[in-house]
Formats: structure tokens, sequence, C-alpha cells
């Protein structure tokens, strides 16, 4: 039992009570606070992924060493702690990103409550890839809700609060129907912890026993987490809490918060009722169809939007719908391509917000096209940034959305009848994405020719060091994953393998 | 359609019951108050179903008052402490919507959802 | 001679053209200098490769599991890069005398030159996913390029360019896939890779994907359903004009469709199908709206994009007939028309920059004022219009003997519409030349008193290309023994 | 080596390409200088070096005329110039055909160019004029010497291209737009032509002329309906050079506003190329027993019956004198191709016959034409009663040459028609036995109808008509006399050879049926 087995439950202990600790410090302290306690999760994960790809095998941890039905159990294995660290690196980098919107948008007395906020949210979704039991799993989720509502509304203006309870109303929807889907788990097979269920399912599945009680629980869990992350039927909150949030809590959003609910129905559906039966059933069919319809609808909504955040916040739709047609292929491959496509698009998400807020600096804060004709000159690395990002969107080769299409491509061509209609689905929403992300960057890069729009301003590279720095790292990440993506695509093979 | 099994179990079809209402109220409702007072009926329904799951007749609640320490006296605790989480929980979620409910009544000083999201398309922020 | 070459000579106008913005020159001349070195070094390079050409291949960098950016050169890919690096330099020492009064024209050569590494790129490409990624490429680099004058009207037209690449691309991408998949390997084979026993009865589904393939990259190529976005090009300045949408980028295009037809899908299976005779139907549909829409277009450049529209399905034609012989044709016309189009295009682009006249009925009279560059055009419109003596007879000969041998009778109509487009052409192009030398009898000289002939860095260009059209023209088995040696390895 | 056979072919090329240079640099000279008005001592220069010039054209012309027929007249030759493609040489062979055409095309070659030294003084550009015109010559006896079908076709669009130039030299609107048609025209069957090459070109041995064809039968038995088409579609091509009816509406628009010795030599030697382009062909390509009885064979007669007649029907209604002229030439052209369809030794040699007399004949009417337009300045028929009064030899030939142009006895014309309706008669083509001599009978009456009422009213006006000694006198007449305005003798002189040719062809034809009929035999 090496040290390093320890790591991954303290990280989630630090990260959990530095919460309430910058609660009480002042907003540049509990800033200071929050980056250290990132910084430190990111390396320790980072120890624990060495650890784990060195030897191989996935380990238990029993927090208290008290056993099973008493104790509580998280189980690290190669893929939880990439997306740790992957999480880890994406948030870091969308804090340091967003510091001056967080400055001038929160007062001076709620921003160490913004920290709170999101060392909550950092603890919940590491808890989220790392837990092994269940209703630990529901808790978590639960918290994750909370602290997300907190960082939609720490801008206090009308349209986020409304964002935000509409966000609350349909996540408590969704964690709703997910409660009901762990109690009838629960009352099947009479454990919490992952590896029972699982053990009791493959019996009862054996013996043929109450199959329609399985069948529903899986629905119901399905349903809700497909609510929570705004697969494309229940998206309706997502453009307004992305739309209008601060910055960085956009960014953390889009990128993290809904993947770790689809991280986690991956999870449930491979660990606790074995992908095995979840192929037979037709659940599969369902979230590979919504997930084709939402690759298709997110792009058409974007293409109407006159606002870039909103624009940007559908195209997350699209890309949800693209995950969820990954695995909803139901074969390995497929899973693989949505695992890596969470990170791509993670990635590239973030970027495009964090470019997005750059443009919007040098148009007088306007996020409205009319403003941002030409201010890819105005800010030249915003202008760069945003069109890696649009480029990695549509799928260029140099960049990660290529690999992810790729992937995608090839787990479709192995698969019969789903075959046709994915690659179609995949071609048609290349062109949707091409239509309205480089009609933007065509735009930024056409010279204004109204004069005196005072609200237009040139943006200097060293005016705002920190998000210049967010965006580069950004950038550099984007095409690390777009060129050197074979060791990453392996690792989460292994791990997918481990899960069983 | 055999009765039996329902008859035997209509506990858990009341939680069931309860849950659809409470549910139907969160999704539908108009007043965010009763939206809020949905969530709870729907959370309450929850924590009913889970503690059933715990029952076994003729046996006493999991507290040691007497000093007998054989579990078989005892009813499964498992549920019961889920059920206690669970309430922790819902607490915390409906304080976060009443508050949300107070700030948008002192702005808009309506309670409709729908009708504050029509007001903001108008006048922006 | 080592694979190394294959990489210094994709690699090298890419760096020199990223460095142009960058390196403090101190006058004009200077960079000039630098701009016309690097591209004359690269072709040097270029040339001296496809002399002693490498055998092995070359791996650039590793994407996933076996897919990599690699280089080889076969015989395709040396007439391809031949082509580009004899045309490549005496573009860019015309589009110096073109572009003196445009300003930026940093970042126009800068483009200008790495759109010629990436041209090599897609040459030089060993397997289908490498050819992809500079089929990409091309399309992002060469955008900038038409928004170069950033009018609302170039804005419009780059626009719709980025669209149609992304949407050819996006099926592109199907067909990638299918062969990456289906096929034994990815790299390219003369005479196909599919294995037929994972396609095993699937054929149906396999045209289909072929289908879709062809069209996706026959966007570049402008054929039918896709053709606006070629003429609307015709905004932007005439260099980028003359070079890409005449020779670079419409010939990538080309090459790419023969690349999977010959060297990925094979011919045997898509020969005699259904795929081959829609595709060929679409081809000769495109031969015959090409010219007609030419015929109608009163803008000079257009009129010239809509020619090489219809003449650029000449070469799909040679490879829609899936045989050899068809893709010796298809060589061949893509050469020979890079030629003509090129010099036509130049004379466009000199009568343009030197009077601003842009429309056909303001040209009368001009072969008096301008005859060194009208006689350029006269002889390139007579190499289009296929009189025998100069280049375009001898690929529109190969072109109809492919046709006739192929015994289908599809392509017997395809050789007809070849010589009816043959007749249109004649029209709208020997009509220009006709007003220009006989402008009648009361036509005063003083209403184009500005207008003679340009400098010599435009004309020098102009004289090559014209006696590279005779030399082609009456000497062509050099070069056809070239085509014949690729035509015979094929199975 | 018998390269030199070739010289007539470089030598007035080169003469041609040197004279529309100096033509175009003295014109960038005069544009360069803006000078409007242009003084005395200029216009004596330019007349000094108008004499140069017909020197020199007239010296070229004389000396490759004379090459020429020693070329080929002096036994079979051949030469290959250079390997168009592998397989393709250029290649030159002097065999009896193309002596025929050659000695054609330099005899009326040299006759229209002392004719045009004086007629071309009041149309002006004279250099590009004669370029052109030497070019023109090159062309034709490269065409006459092609040896195969891609020569052949070479010059056929080589010929086009440069007597297109001749048709719009005098730069009126409507002569520029003349000249567009008549240039599409035959480039649209200069293509259909070669859309038959391609054809023959993989089903034929070879594509050298070799007597008889050389179809390669192996090859051709499953797809002859494929073959027949392009033989078809090349008939249908060469055709419109020949003016054959589908596309033969250029010919009446180009040759009225070509200046008249180009009108002359168009009609006369460049619609002749269509001919000969079918000659070659048919009868040295596919050969004649493959056509032999197709529906090929009846379409191509019916259509050559129709434009003869069409043709004759809108000269005689046509009022302007060279419009007139040109419909003729439709008409007469299709004497020839009716003669060639018909694929016996009697109709070829008929054919043969018919287009040298009809050479001889048209060049000379048009060239009284030129002589009636440049003398009285009237161009429409009506307008030239009393005119014998005052050009009675102009008119004199102009007599000869009609009744020729007709077929009565004593004239050339009679023995190609004779020959013609034995080769038709003896055919055997079905209804085509007596349909054809038929319409060749209407067609000379008709020809009769729109000649000779221009001799009637020139000699014998009738009173009241006043003799032109007076008015429309605006054309310089000669000084004083007021009389007899005849042309110059340089006009006159060409006109007079070609009168007594067409008749002395008719008188003593012998030698030259023997030598048609040697030509038919050795292809029949």
């Amino acid at each position: 039992m090496e040290f390093v087995q320890n790591l991954p439950f303290i990280s989630i202990i630090l990260s959990l009570f530095s919460g309430p600790l910058s609660s009480v410090l002042d907003g540049k302290k509990a800033k200071r606070v929050n980056i250290a306690v990132i910084s430190i999760i990111g390396v320790m994960s980072a120890a624990v992924l060495a650890y784990v790809v060195r030897t191989g095998k996935a380990f238990v941890y029993m927090m208290g060493h008290f056993p099973a039905p008493w104790g509580n159990e998280i189980r690290v294995g190669v893929l939880e702690a990439l997306m740790a660290v992957f999480f880890c690196v994406i948030m870091l980098l969308s804090m340091i990103g967003g510091v001056r919107e967080r400055e001038i948008q929160i007062e001076e007395t709620k921003q160490n409550l913004y920290y709170v906020m999101v060392n909550l949210l950092l603890s919940s979704l590491l808890a989220l890839i790392y837990t092994n039991d269940l209703f630990t799993a529901y808790v978590f989720v639960e918290i994750n809700t909370i602290s997300a509502c907190g960082l939609i509304m720490i801008r206090q203006n009308g349209r986020t609060i409304e964002a935000a309870t509409r966000y609350m109303i349909m996540s408590l929807l969704g964690s709703g129907l997910l409660l009901l889907g762990i109690c009838f788990l629960y009352d099947l097979t009479g454990q919490l912890l992952m590896s029972n269920i699982q053990a009791a399912v493959r019996a009862l599945d054996a013996s043929g026993q109450y199959h329609i009680p399985l069948l529903v629980s899986m629905v119901l869990i399905s349903v809700g987490l497909a609510i929570k992350s705004a697969l494309y039927p229940f998206h309706a909150w997502l453009p307004d809490a992305y739309g209008y949030s601060t910055l960085s809590s956009a960014a953390i959003l889009s990128s993290l918060v809904s993947k770790g609910y689809i991280f986690l129905l991956i999870k449930i559906f491979y660990r606790v009722i074995g992908f095995g039966i979840v192929r037979e059933s037709k659940v599969i069919h369902i979230l590979f169809v919504f997930g084709i319809i939402g690759m298709i609808m997110g792009s058409l909504s974007a293409i109407k939007e006159k606002d870039i955040r909103r624009m940007i916040a559908y195209s997350s739709v699209a890309q949800i719908g693209y995950i969820y047609m990954g695995f909803g292929l139901g074969t390995l491959p497929g899973v693989i391509a949505s695992i890596y496509h969470i990170l791509s698009h993670a990635a590239t998400k973030s970027l495009l917000f964090v470019a997005a807020s750059g443009l919007t600096d040098s148009a007088g804060d306007s996020t409205d096209f009319s403003d941002l004709t030409g201010a890819g000159y105005r800010n030249k690395l915003a202008g760069i940034a945003f069109t890696v990002g649009s480029l990695s969107m549509v799928g260029f080769p140099v960049f990660s959305g290529f690999i992810s299409k790729l992937l995608f491509a090839q787990a479709a061509v192995g698969h019969e009848i789903k075959m046709l209609p994915t690659l179609i689905a995949l071609a048609i929403s290349t062109i949707l994405n091409a239509l309205y992300f480089m009609n933007t960057v065509i735009r930024i890069y056409t010279p204004e020719r109204r004069r005196g729009n005072e609200k237009q301003r040139v943006v200097p590279l060293r005016e705002q060091p920190a998000k210049s720095a967010a965006l580069v790292c950004f950038i550099v990440l984007n095409i690390f994953l777009g060129l050197s993506s074979e060791p990453i695509i392996e690792m989460i093979r292994t791990g997918l393998g481990m899960f069983m | 359609m055999n009765l039996t099994n329902l008859i035997n179990n209509y506990a858990e079809a009341v939680a069931m019951i309860l849950f659809g209402i409470g549910f139907s109220n969160l999704l539908l409702q108009k007043n965010l108050i009763k939206k809020i007072i949905g969530l709870n009926i729907m959370d309450t329904a929850m924590y009913l179903f889970l503690a059933l799951k715990g029952f076994v007749a003729g046996r006493k609640a999991p507290i040691v008052v007497d000093g007998v320490q054989d579990v078989e006296a005892y009813i499964n605790p498992i549920p019961s402490g889920l059920v206690l989480t669970g309430i922790v929980v819902s607490v915390s979620v409906s304080a976060l919507m009443l508050s949300l409910t107070i700030r948008l009544y002192r702005r808009y000083h309506t309670l409709d959802l729908d009708e504050i999201t029509t007001r903001l398309k108008k006048e922006g922020l | 001679m080592n694979a190394i070459i294959m990489i210094i000579v994709v690699l090298t106008p890419m760096i020199a053209g990223v460095l142009v913005p960058v390196l403090p020159f101190r006058n004009r001349r200077q960079m000039m200098f630098y701009i016309e070195g690097a591209v004359i070094l690269t072709s040097a390079l270029v040339i001296s490769m496809l002399v002693n050409p490498p055998s092995d291949s070359l791996i650039l960098f590793r994407f996933t599991g076996d897919l990599s950016v690699s280089f080889r050169l076969d015989g395709l890919g040396t007439v391809f890069a031949g082509m580009v690096a004899l045309l490549w330099p005496l573009a860019v020492l015309y589009s110096f005398e073109y572009m003196e009064q445009e300003k930026k024209e940093k970042y126009f050569f800068a483009f200008y030159i790495i759109a010629y590494g990436v041209t090599l790129g897609v040459a030089l490409a060993e397997d289908i996913l490498t050819m992809y990624f500079f089929f990409e490429m091309l399309s992002l680099v060469t955008l900038p390029l038409i928004m170069y004058t950033l009018t609302s009207e170039a804005v419009q037209a780059s626009r719709t360019y980025f669209y149609y690449m992304v949407g050819g691309a996006a099926f592109a991408f199907i067909g990638m896939i299918f062969i990456l998949n289906y096929g034994t390997t990815s790299v390219f084979v003369p005479g196909g890779v599919l294995d037929m026993a994972k396609v095993g009865e699937k054929t149906d589904m396999l045209l289909v994907i072929y289908v879709l393939c062809f069209c996706g990259f026959s966007v570049k190529t402008a054929m039918w359903p896709m053709s606006s976005w070629l003429p609307k090009a015709g905004v932007a300045p005439t260099p980028v004009t003359a070079l890409l949408h005449a020779v670079a980028v419409v010939k990538t295009g080309a090459f790419t469709v023969m690349r999977i037809t010959y060297y990925s899908f094979g011919t045997e299976l898509i020969r005699g199908t259904w795929a081959q005779n829609l595709l060929m139907t679409l081809v000769i549909i495109t031969i015959v709206y090409g010219c007609s829409r030419a015929l109608k277009e009163t803008h000079f450049k257009r009129r010239l994009a809509w020619s090489t529209v219809s003449n650029l399905s000449y070469v799909l034609f040679g490879v829609v007939l899936m045989s050899p012989l068809g893709l010796i044709g298809a060589l061949c016309h893509m050469v020979f028309h890079a030629v003509m189009k090129i010099c036509a295009f130049f004379c466009a682009g000199a009568v343009i920059e030197k009077t601003g006249r842009t429309y056909i009925y303001e040209l009368d009279g001009f072969g008096r004022k301008m005859p060194k560059v009208f006689v350029a055009f006269t002889l390139s419109s007579l190499a289009l219009m296929g009189v025998p003596g100069l280049c375009g007879f001898i690929s529109k000969w190969n072109l109809a003997k492919a046709a006739v041998a192929s015994e289908n009778p599809l392509a017997y109509v395809g050789a007809a519409a070849l010589l009816v487009s043959a007749l249109l052409t004649a029209i709208y192009m020997l009509t220009i030349s006709v007003r220009a030398f006989f402008p009648g009898r009361d036509f005063d000289y003083e209403t184009i008193r500005d207008v003679e002939d340009p400098g010599w860095m435009m004309l020098l260009p102009l004289a090559f290309f014209a006696a590279a059209m005779f030399y082609f023209g009456l000497h062509p088995q050099t070069i056809l023994n070239v085509f014949e040696s690729i035509g015979a390895v094929m199975p | 080596m018998n390269g030199w056979i070739l010289i007539p072919v470089f030598l007035p090329a080169a003469a041609g390409i040197f004279l529309l240079l100096s033509s175009f640099l003295q014109h960038l000279r005069e544009v360069k200088r803006h000078k409007i008005a242009r003084t005395q001592a200029e216009i004596e220069a330019e007349s000094a070096d108008l004499k140069k010039i017909h020197i020199l054209t007239a010296a070229v012309l004389a000396v490759s005329a004379a090459v020429s027929l020693a070329a080929v007249w002096s036994g079979d030759k051949e030469v290959a110039l250079l390997y168009l493609m592998k397989g393709i040489p250029l290649y030159f062979k002097v065999d009896a055909a193309g002596r025929l055409f050659v000695t054609v095309v330099s005899l009326i070659w040299t006759a229209v160019c002392a004719y045009s030294f004086a007629y071309m003084k009041h149309e002006g550009e004279e250099r590009r004029f004669f370029g052109f015109y030497l070019l023109g010559y090159g062309v034709l006896i490269a065409l006459g010497l092609a040896g195969n079908l891609v020569t052949f076709y070479l010059f056929y669009e080589l010929l086009t291209l440069t007597s297109m130039p001749l048709v719009l030299h005098n730069g009126t609107r409507e002569s520029i737009m003349a000249s567009l048609k008549y240039l599409f025209y035959s480039m649209c069957g200069a293509y259909m032509g070669l859309f038959g090459i391609y054809f023959l070109f993989r089903y034929c041995g070879t594509l050298t002329f070799t007597a008889g064809g050389s179809l390669d039968m192996a090859l051709v038995q499953d797809n002859r309906g494929v073959i027949l088409i392009a033989v078809f579609s090349m008939i249908v091509g060469f055709g419109a050079k020949a003016g054959m009816l589908p596309l033969h509406a250029w010919l009446p628009a180009a040759h009225p506003v070509a200046p008249s010795p180009a009108s002359a030599v168009l009609s006369g030697v460049i619609v002749k190329a269509g001919a000969l382009a079918m000659l070659r062909t048919i009868y040295y390509v596919v050969g004649p027993d493959f056509l032999r009885g197709t529906w090929v064979q009846y379409v191509w007669m019916t259509l050559t019956l129709l434009t003869v007649f069409v043709g004759s029907m809108l000269a005689y209604r046509e009022p302007v004198f060279k419009k007139r002229l040109a419909y003729s030439t439709v008409s007469q052209i299709s004497y020839i191709l009716f003669g060639l369809s018909l694929l016996t030794p009697q109709a070829l040699t008929g054919a043969l016959l018919h287009t040298v007399f009809h050479a001889v004949i048209k060049t000379g009417l048009f060239l009284t034409a030129g002589i009636f337009i440049t003398q009285c300045g009237k161009t429409r028929t009506e307008d030239y009663a009393g005119i014998g009064k005052r050009m009675p030899w102009t008119l004199g030939c102009y007599t000869l040459l009609s009744l020729a142009l007709i077929g009565i006895p004593p004239a050339s014309g009679f023995i190609s028609k004779w020959y013609l309706a034995q080769g038709a008669l003896d055919a055997g083509a079905g209804v085509f036995r007596w349909l054809g001599p038929a319409v060749l009978l209407i067609s000379a009456l008709l020809t009769a109808g729109y000649l000779l009422p221009i001799v009637m009213k020139g000699f014998f006006p009738g009173k009241d008509t006043d003799t032109g000694k007076d008015t429309d006198t605006n054309i310089d007449t000669d000084a004083g006399t007021g009389k007899s305005q005849e042309p110059s003798v340089w006009m006159l002189a060409p006109l007079a050879i070609c009168a007594v040719l067409a008749v002395v062809f008719g008188i003593f034809p012998n030698p030259l049926i023997q030598y048609a009929e040697h030509i038919a035999s050795a292809v029949l």
C-alpha cells in the first residue's frame, strides 16, 4: 500500500475543505489558495496516473479501512487518473484566463464566495471520477449541481439569476430521476458498491429475473444524466447559463461539469450494469438517435445566433450530441472516441470561450456580431486563438477536432447498420459547424467599415498577461492533442480495459 | 395482471405515485414556490421508498436500547442512513431555490418564470 | 538521393513564407529577391528530386496507430510536382509587377509561397491521410489570398469558397475513412488497395461511398453542382486566380481524384457500374455547362474562370473513363491546360492591371496597342480550342482516344461533348481576339491612348508559356512517354 | 530528299507573315504619331512602297506557283516533316487527286492576284490583305499535299483561320459579323470532322491516305453503327465548308461582304477544300464500298440534291449580284458532292471535272462582279441595264462564263454535268437513278434564269433606259471619253483567261477527262 494510493482521497478532501476555508479569507487570498489547491491536485493526480500506468492495474482504496457495506471505496484506474489530470489542467487555465472578468463583474465582498464554489465543484468532480459507490456518486452530483448554480449566479444581474433558476429546476429533475434509478438498483441488488452491484446484476441477467426493473433503472439513470449534461431535447437551460455567466464559470461549466456527468454515465454503464447487457438493451439506440439529432439541431440553432457567447454555447449542445452518438454506437472504439472527444471538446470549448472574451474586450464588451467585425486585427492573439478553436471544431487536420472526428468515423465504419447515418451526420455537422464558426472567423478578419465606432479599441498583448498566457497554453494543448494523440488513446484503451 | 404483488407492495406504489406528483409539479407549475413544493414532495417520496427497502416486518428500529447486540433483532440500517444524507441534500437544495426565488421576486415582483424570461428578452439586463 | 529531400522540398517554401512578414526588408527590391530566390531554390530542389527520385518513403510524423503523414515519390507525383515547380516561379515573377500598387503585399507573398509548399505536400503524399491532410491545409492557406483585397465582395467570395471546400472535405473524409478500414493499406498502390474479402457483397455501399468521395474531392475541380465558387473567386488579384484557380488548387482537386480512383478504390470494381455512369454524366454536364456560362459572361476574368470549370471536367472525364488510356489523357490535359490557362489569365491580368478595364466590351482595338499581350492571348485561345499544332489538340486527342477505346456509349457522348465545348471555347475566346485586333474601320484609337504593353516581368512568363504551348504542340512525345509510363504500371 | 516540295508552303507563308508584321509596325508608328491628316509627301511615299508590295507579292506567288507545279507534276514523292505523336507524323505525299487540287489552286491564285493589284487600290489596308492572301496560298498547297488525315485536319483549320481575315477586310460592322459567322460555322464543321477522325483513328489501320480506304474489318464487325454515325458527322462537318445544306448559311453572308478578289478565291478554291476533304475521307480512308448502300449514302445524296435545288432557287430570287453568285456557288458545289456521294467511277470523274470547271468559271464570275462594282458602283443586278454599251469586253467574258456554268454544249460545264448524269443513271441507287439527273436539269435551268438576264439587259437595254452616259459617274470613269469604262488591263486579263479556259476545256476536254478517269479508277 504505497503512499501514492492515498493521493486520490487526499485530493478530494483537500479541495472539499479548501472550500469553506476560502469563505473566511478575502478575495485576493482566496484566489491564491484556489490556484494553489488546483495545481497541487493536478500534480497529485499526475503522480497517481504515473503510478497506475506503471503498475498496469487499478487499485481500490477503502476510506478508513472499513470493508464494503460500511466503509466507502474509491477505485482508481488509468482512465480516472487521466480524467482527473485533464480536468485540473482545464480548470486551472480557465481560472487564470478569467481573472480580469471576475474582478470587474463580481462585487468585492463576494469574490471569495466564488472560490468556495470553485473548490467545491473541483472536489465533486474528482469524487464523481473516483468514487466506487453509487450513493456517494449521487451526493457529489448534488454538490456539483449546487456549486455550478452558484457559479452561474455569481454575476448578480437579472439574466444570470433567471438562468440559474432554470438550471436548478432542470438539474433537480435530472437528479430526481438519477436517485430513483439508483434506488431501483439498490432495491434489486441490495448493494451500493459498484463492483458488487455488477456481480449481482450479472447473476440476475443470467437467471433472467427482474429484467424489466433493471431496464427501467437503466433508462431512469440515462435520462437523468442526459438532462443534467444537456443532451438535445433537454438543453433549454444551456445557452442562458453559459451565455451570460462570467467567463471562467462559462468555461468551466461547458467543458467540465457536463463532462463529469457523462463520465459518470459511462462508469455506470461499464462498472455497474456491464456493457454487454447495456448493448443488448434498447437504451443504447435511444442515446444514439438523440446524439445524432443533437449534433444537427445544436448546430442549426447556433447558426441563427447573433451573440458570439450563445453561439458557442449552442455549439457545445452539438458536441455533447457527438459524445452521446459515440458511445451510442455500442462498440469499444465508439466509447474510446467519445471519451477522447470529452477531452478534446473540453480543451477547445474553454479555448473558444476565453478567446471570445478577448475579442469582446476589443469591442467594448459587447458580444454582438455587428461590433465584432475586424476584432481579429484589434486583438491579434484572441483572433488567432479563436481561429484555432474554430478550425479544431470544424475538424481541421492539425487540431484535436480532427482526431476525434477520425476516431468517430473509424468506430462507425465497424458498425453495420449505424455506419451510413453516422458518416452522413458527421459530414453534415462538419459543414454546419463550418457555416457558423468560419463565418465568425471571416467576420473578425473583415476590417470595420463604419467609422467612429467608439467602443472598439486595440487591445495590446501585454494588457492582460493572464488571459494571453491562458490562450497560448490552450492553443498548445489543442495542437498537442491534435498531433500526438497516440499515447492518450492508448491510455484510454487500457483504462477502459481496467474498468471491468 | 397479478394484483397480489401490488397489494403486498402497496407502500412502494404510494411512493411512486407521490414521486409522480412531485415530478410533474416541479416540471409543469408556473409559480416558483409551487415548483419548490413539488421538489420536496418528490424528495420525500424518494426517501419513503428508500426507507421501505430497509424495513423488515417484526423487527425494531436500529437503536441499541436494552443492550441487545444481535443483528437479527433490528431492521437493515443502511437505507435509513441514506435517507438521512438525502434529507440533508434536499434541505440545502430547497434553501438555494427559495433564495433564488426571493431575489427574483424583489427584482421582478412576479413568481412566474416564463413572464420573467419574456420581460428579460424585451429590455435586456 | 535519400528521402530527406522530400521533407526539405515541402518545408522550405512554408518556412520561407512564414518568414516573409517577419524579416526586416530595407526596400521592396530586396524582398523581391528573397521571395523569388526562395521559390526558385525550391523549384530547383524539386527538379533535382525528380531527376533521380528517392525510392523509399519517409514518415514526417505519426498521428494515431498506423496513420501517419508520410511522403513517397511515384509517377503521378512526379508529373504534378514537376508542373507546379515549373509554373510557380513564373507566377511569382509575374505577381511582383502586379502587386506593385497593392498595400500589405508582405502577407500576400507569405501565403502565396506557403501554398506552394502545401501543393508539393499533396503531390508527394504517400497515403490517403497525408493527401487529405494537405488537401485541407491548401483550402485554409488559400482563403486569405482570396480575402486579400478585403472588399465586401472579396469577403463574400471567400465565405462561399470556404463553405464549398469544407463541405467537400467533409464528404471526402468519409471516403478516406472507408479506405483506411476496408483497404489492405492506406498507402497508394496502383490498381487500388481494397481487399475484397472485407468488402464482400457490400459493393453497392462501396459505390455510394466512392461517389461521395469523388464529389468531395472534386469540389476543388468545381464539378457542376459545386462550381459556383470558382467564378466568384475571380474577385481575387490575378496572380491568385491565375496560379491557384487555374493551376494549383483546381489541379490538386483533379490530382486527388486521380489518386483515389486509380490508387485507392481501384478501377476494376467501378468500371461499368452505375457509379461510373452517374459520375460521367455529371462530368459531361459540367463540360457543357461551364462553356455555356462562359459564353454568357461579359466579365473578362469570370469568363476565363468558367472556361476553367469546363476544362477541368475534361480532366475528370479522363479519370472517369477508368482505363489506363483515360489516366494518360487526364494527365495530358491537366498539364497542358495549366500552361494554356495560366497564360490566358496572365494576359487578362496584364490588361486589368495596366488599363483597369475588366469587361470584354471595353477591349476594342487593344490588339493594336498591347500587341504582345494579345498575341499571347490569341495563342492561348487557339490552344484551348484545340487547333492542331498547339498543345490543346494533343490532350483532346488523347482524351478522345481513351473515350473511343472504352467502348462505352456514354463515353462517345463525352467525346462529342468535348468537341461541343471546343466549339463554344472557340466562340467565347476568339470573339475577344477579333474584337481586339479588328475593331472595325471607323474606330479611333484616341479612346485607348493610355493602353500599352506591361513591363518585362509580366511579358517573360507569357513568352515562356507561348513557347511551351508550341513545344508541347509539336513535340509532345517526350512528355507523353512519361504519362504512358504511369499508365503502363496500372493493371 | 524531296523536302523541297514544301517550299511552296513555307515561302508564301513567310512572305505573308512578313507583310503582316510590316502592316502592324506601320500602323503602330502611325497611331503613335496620332497624325490625323497625312501630308502630300506621305501619300507619295505610301504609293511608292505600295508598288514595292505588289512586286514582292507577285514575285513570291510566281515562284511558289512554279515550284509547286514542278513538285506536283514530277512524279509521286513523300516527306514526313515531324512526328506529332507516336505513329502520327506531319506527312506530305503527292498523289493524283492532290496534284489536280494544287494545279487548280496555283492557277486561280495567280490569276486573282493580278486582278487584286488593281482592285485593292480603293479598298485600302493592302499589306494586311496580301499578307493573308499569301498565307492562304501556302496553307492551300499544304492541304493539297497532305498525306494523312491529321495533317489534312491541321491545315484545314489553319485555312479557316487565315481566310477569315480576308472576309472581314473592309472592317464594317456587317463584315466582322459575317466573318465571325464564317469562322464559327467552319469551326463547328471542323469539330464534327474531328469527331469522325477520332473513330477512324481507332478503327482504321492507318490514317495515311491509301486509295480504296484502310478500314480494318476485324475491329469494324461489331460496331458498324457507331462508325457510320462518325462518317456521317464527318460528311456533314466537311460539308459545312462546302456549303452543304445543314451548315451552309455562312456562305451567302460571307461572300458578298468580302472584297471581290477574296470572294473570288473563297468561292473558287477555298470552298473546294471542303469537297477535297470529303473526297479524301470517303475514298482514301473509309473506302467507298463500306458506305455503298448504307443509310449514310442515301441521306448524303438527299442533302446534296436538296442543296443544289435550294441554292439555285435562292440565287434566282436574290437581287444583290454578289449574293446571287454566292448562292450559285452553294448549289454548284453540291453538284460535286452529289458526284462524290454516288460512289461510281463515272460520277467521280464528273465531280472532279466539275471541280476544275467550277473553280475557273466562278472565279471569273466574281471578277466580273468586282469590275461591275468598281466601275459603276452598283451592287444590284437591275442597275446593270445597258452596261454592255460601256463595258463590252467584260460583259462578253461574263456571257461566255455563264454559258459554261449553265452547261450549254460547247462550254466546259456541259461535260461535267454529262458525266454526273451518267454516273447517277448507272449508280443503281434506287430512286436517285432518275431523281439526280432531273434535279441537275432543273438547277441548270435556274442557273440560266439567274445569269442570263444580266447579259440580255446589259447588251439590249431597250429604248427608255438611259445608257448611263451622264448619271452615276461618281466613280472616276476614263478621263474625258465617258464612253467605254473598261477596267484597267490588269483586271480584264485574268477575266479573259478564265473565260477562254472555260470554253477551251469544253472543246478539248480529253486530257482532263483521261486524268480524272485515271484518279477514279485508282480509287473505285
